[in-house]
């Protein structure tokens, strides 16, 4: 059976041209980029391409780029930096209820340290709205962190907006970007940002790698301390292999973008289409038009997630669910409840995120092989028979 | 052991896959409903009952994997049992049965746990009030 | 020209095997490790396998690893993670004043914090004494954080006796084992320790991956915060081929331990008498006895140590220096001040770290080169004329 | 464009692997010392001074790369050079005629300016004392 990935949300394959590029790096050029002699040099020297690299693709400069180990990493280091660091301004940070985990956790735990967070409500599709973040903002405003493109439910938000609005008030305004750069584009200036994480993963690059862009200027202690490293910003030796596979991922995913990101929109609609006409009572999550090209979240009523997880998994299909299934908690996904859906219908949700390999036979298989599974739960649940 | 490519034990995904004595069941002797919408578990639990054995369990449920795994499981524990019997079964019980369960998911056989017990009681209140009424 | 790299202490190549050991997870078993279907529970098994590994080779239990992006991120969790989570029971950290720039930045930046830290002095050789320790230990004291090797002088701490004072203090106990894991033996009950860090890079893993043993019960704030990751201590995507590549390392570590050490501790001796016999005014720095197997340090007199890797290295040898040349500051290396060396000869130190790929010639090679570049370097020096 | 696999440039590699003019100097007319062992770079310079031009220069340096490749060129640029011009030799012109300098390594040149600057101190102090003693 060949398997028909659609969770490239979650995580993507590293693109076989990208490992090819890594490999040399492990123990070929592997030298320390401390160190001074020409085996450490070379690999300083690779850095700073990918480092080029990956400015290009965000308009940022090259000194503005930190590399990481991921998107929970830059997203740590960007809110609990600059919160450390301008304790003296002020304590109140403001973000949005359908924020990731890596940016909601860091948040919780800086009001167990005596910081205030205001965590601003979302509208139906999941979209921030420009003026409560204004009206949120107070005399002891140090941070906004509001995400570019939701995980679950793809809204993409209005950061050039809210931009402005940070950049009126003199706030510091970080974005994660982690579900939008090389997808679509994220220029660090258009969006009036001052942060922005990303992450390989994303992006056909590696896992464990990922980067911070900080603009010039902005205040923020270290989430690393240590060596000198990325000019005393984030210590430890440098992640070369990784480093440079983030670079020539970020160089091929800017070479097809718009071309990539119109097939994806194509496919998208096209398995959104499918689904509403093949499925009633089931319901799209997200924004019908602000959307990540390759986001398509689906509520289906009386059955849940998981058990169409599996049985698509069964079947060859790999999705995700925003209901509770791995989680300790049985609380199903924050995002789904932020957007006012009823617990049985978050817990009723299906993800599915496109991605390079995909094609409109991928698409097929899902429109051919999902109804008959969910014909099968629904048989089997007790919500059904009240419908 | 578990398998590590595998959320769940190959029978647990049997049982998913080919979930045994699912379905409505008509004029039942006892019927328990356990969870909701809000934890994302839902069973409901029906048993047959003669001359103090459940002679046939059907279930419905609304959950993920382990959750109607454990309630095939139990249907098919309970079936032949006394209610003396089948009031023994345990979560532990139903979980060894299925091979093991991933810690997260031991609160699913709970659930098919207290949906027997409450059919069980059920039926039990049932057959007093009808004692009642035939004396 | 063949290169000759005895610089294993800043970095190692990846072996081979590992690099093989890594690859399919790249782009076949690629899965995020917290996905339901098979494709993310297959890396998770694998995770799981590479703790194991981990686990076996320091005696702790699976449950107690969790895995980070290297070194620094190891200590800054055990050290930031400590003092932040026991807070209400003290505010005082006890170091040395040879630890790593992972070790001590984070302490500086506690201070800051308003926490006390006591940096113990070390004697001649880079010992700590094990009674300084229980001295400086009061009702305040949250955290002893003690290296077990070093990773310049290459000195073996008196771990498993500190860890008995920690012990019968009730403070937590951390050591930074970056040096010591896979190379010498690192049990973490024998040292008594109740955190420990090591790096993949370090022993012939993959850079931007490393691990924190935490013994149970435990108690510590996470610094990366997010996802359930690691039961929670840990947030991010995994990276799987990283993890990998590090029980791999592990597992090659383990099954030649003792003899390769006792090979390379051979070679360390055979250039430490060979730069003894052939080079007139030098010192051997650090433990004559307590010794890291691969280290080799010593001071020149006369000349200064970046001159020394450069000419070294245009002959094809890799090694480094205590020198302050890359550094931004002018200071050489704290560790070699610390141990009571005149700045002259710390900025006259080469530091020459063996490994798996180094034989007897190569050290034949060093003891041939060495002496024609010192003394070019020695006549073209104002302090030599001096003698 | 400084090449990103090597720390310096090629031309500081050269002066560093095959230095111009150093060495001791009998009876110099002016000598310049700077540095300490502290900062890990020690300079010293000397100059023949004649009919105020500088007919030759000698340099001892205890240093990294950077050090001993700008003693190397700033000996190689002042000869040849009045005095005047001598002391015109700036850190960046050093720095310049060496393709450049890594930013930490920027002090080196500012050593070796200072060395010459010294150098040539001495000098003018010596004369100006001999001056006195012919009046
Ligand atoms: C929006 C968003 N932010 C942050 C992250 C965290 O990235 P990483 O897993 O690389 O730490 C993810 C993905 O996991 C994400 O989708
Ligand atoms: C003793 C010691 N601690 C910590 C580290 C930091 O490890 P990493 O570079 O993996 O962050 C190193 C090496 O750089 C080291 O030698």
């Amino acid at each position: 059976m060949t398997r028909i990935y659609l969770d490239y949300a979650a995580t993507t394959p590293t693109d076989p041209e990208v490992v090819k590029a890594m490999l040399p790096y492990f123990n070929e050029t592997f030298g320390n980029p401390s160190s001074i002699y020409s085996y450490g040099q070379e690999t300083k020297g690779a850095i700073a391409e990918a480092r080029s690299k990956v400015a290009g693709l965000i308009n940022a400069r090259d000194e503005e780029i930190v590399f990481t180990s991921g998107g929970s990493e830059a997203d740590n280091s960007a809110i609990k930096g600059v919160a450390f660091a301008n304790k003296s301004k002020g304590d109140h940070i403001i973000t949005s209820s359908i924020e990731h985990h890596a940016v909601i956790e860091p948040c919780k735990f800086l009001e167990r340290q005596g910081y205030k967070v205001t965590y601003l409500p979302v509208d139906e599709y999941g979209l921030v709205d420009p003026d409560s973040v204004r009206k949120a903002i107070t005399d002891n405003t140090i941070l906004i962190s509001i995400m570019h493109g939701n995980n679950e439910i793809g809204t993409i938000e209005p950061i050039a907006e809210i931009g402005k609005i940070a950049r009126d008030a003199g706030v510091y305004f970080h974005t994660d970007a982690v579900q939008t750069v090389g997808h679509i584009p994220t220029d660090v200036n258009e969006l009036g940002v001052d942060l922005l994480s990303m992450s390989a993963h994303k992006l056909y690059g590696p896992k464990g790698v990922g980067a911070l862009y900080i603009r010039k200027g902005t205040k923020l202690f270290p989430l690393i301390h240590g060596g000198d490293q990325e000019k005393g910003r984030r210590a430890s030796t440098e992640n070369v292999p990784g480093i440079v596979g983030l670079g020539k991922a970020v160089e091929l995913a800017q070479q097809g973008m718009t071309e990539e990101a119109e097939r994806l929109s194509f496919l998208r609609d096209k398995l959104i289409t499918g689904l509403q006409e093949r499925i009633d009572h089931s319901r799209l999550n997200g924004h019908p038009v602000n959307r990540l090209p390759n986001n398509v979240n689906v509520s289906i009523e009386y059955i849940e997630g998981e058990s169409m997880v599996l049985n698509l998994d069964l079947e060859g299909i790999c999705c995700s669910t925003g209901s509770a299934c791995t989680s300790s908690s049985l609380e199903p996904s924050h995002v789904l409840l932020a957007i006012h859906l009823s617990h049985e219908l978050a817990h009723g949700s299906l993800r599915f995120t496109l991605g390079k390999w995909n094609t409109e036979e991928d698409i097929e298989t899902v429109l051919n092989t999902l109804p008959g599974i969910i014909n099968r739960l629904r048989a089997m649940s007790p919500l059904a028979k009240k419908s | 052991m578990p398998d590590p490519t595998s959320l769940y034990s190959e029978k647990v995904m049997e049982h998913f896959s080919n979930p045994r004595n699912v379905g409505d069941m008509e004029n039942p002797d006892g019927t328990g409903h356990v969870g909701n919408p809000v934890c994302g578990d839902i069973m409901e639990l029906y048993i047959k009952v003669d001359n103090n054995t459940i002679t046939d369990a059907k279930f419905k449920t609304f959950g993920c994997g382990a959750a109607i795994a454990t309630s095939s499981m139990v249907t098919e524990m309970v079936i032949g049992k006394t209610i003396e019997e089948a009031l023994e079964i345990s979560n532990r019980a139903v979980a060894e049965a299925l091979g093991g369960l991933p810690p997260v998911k031991m609160h699913c056989s709970v659930l098919a746990e207290e949906a027997l017990k409450l059919a069980i009681d059920d039926y039990l209140a049932k057959r007093d009030k009808e004692d009642g009424e035939n004396e």
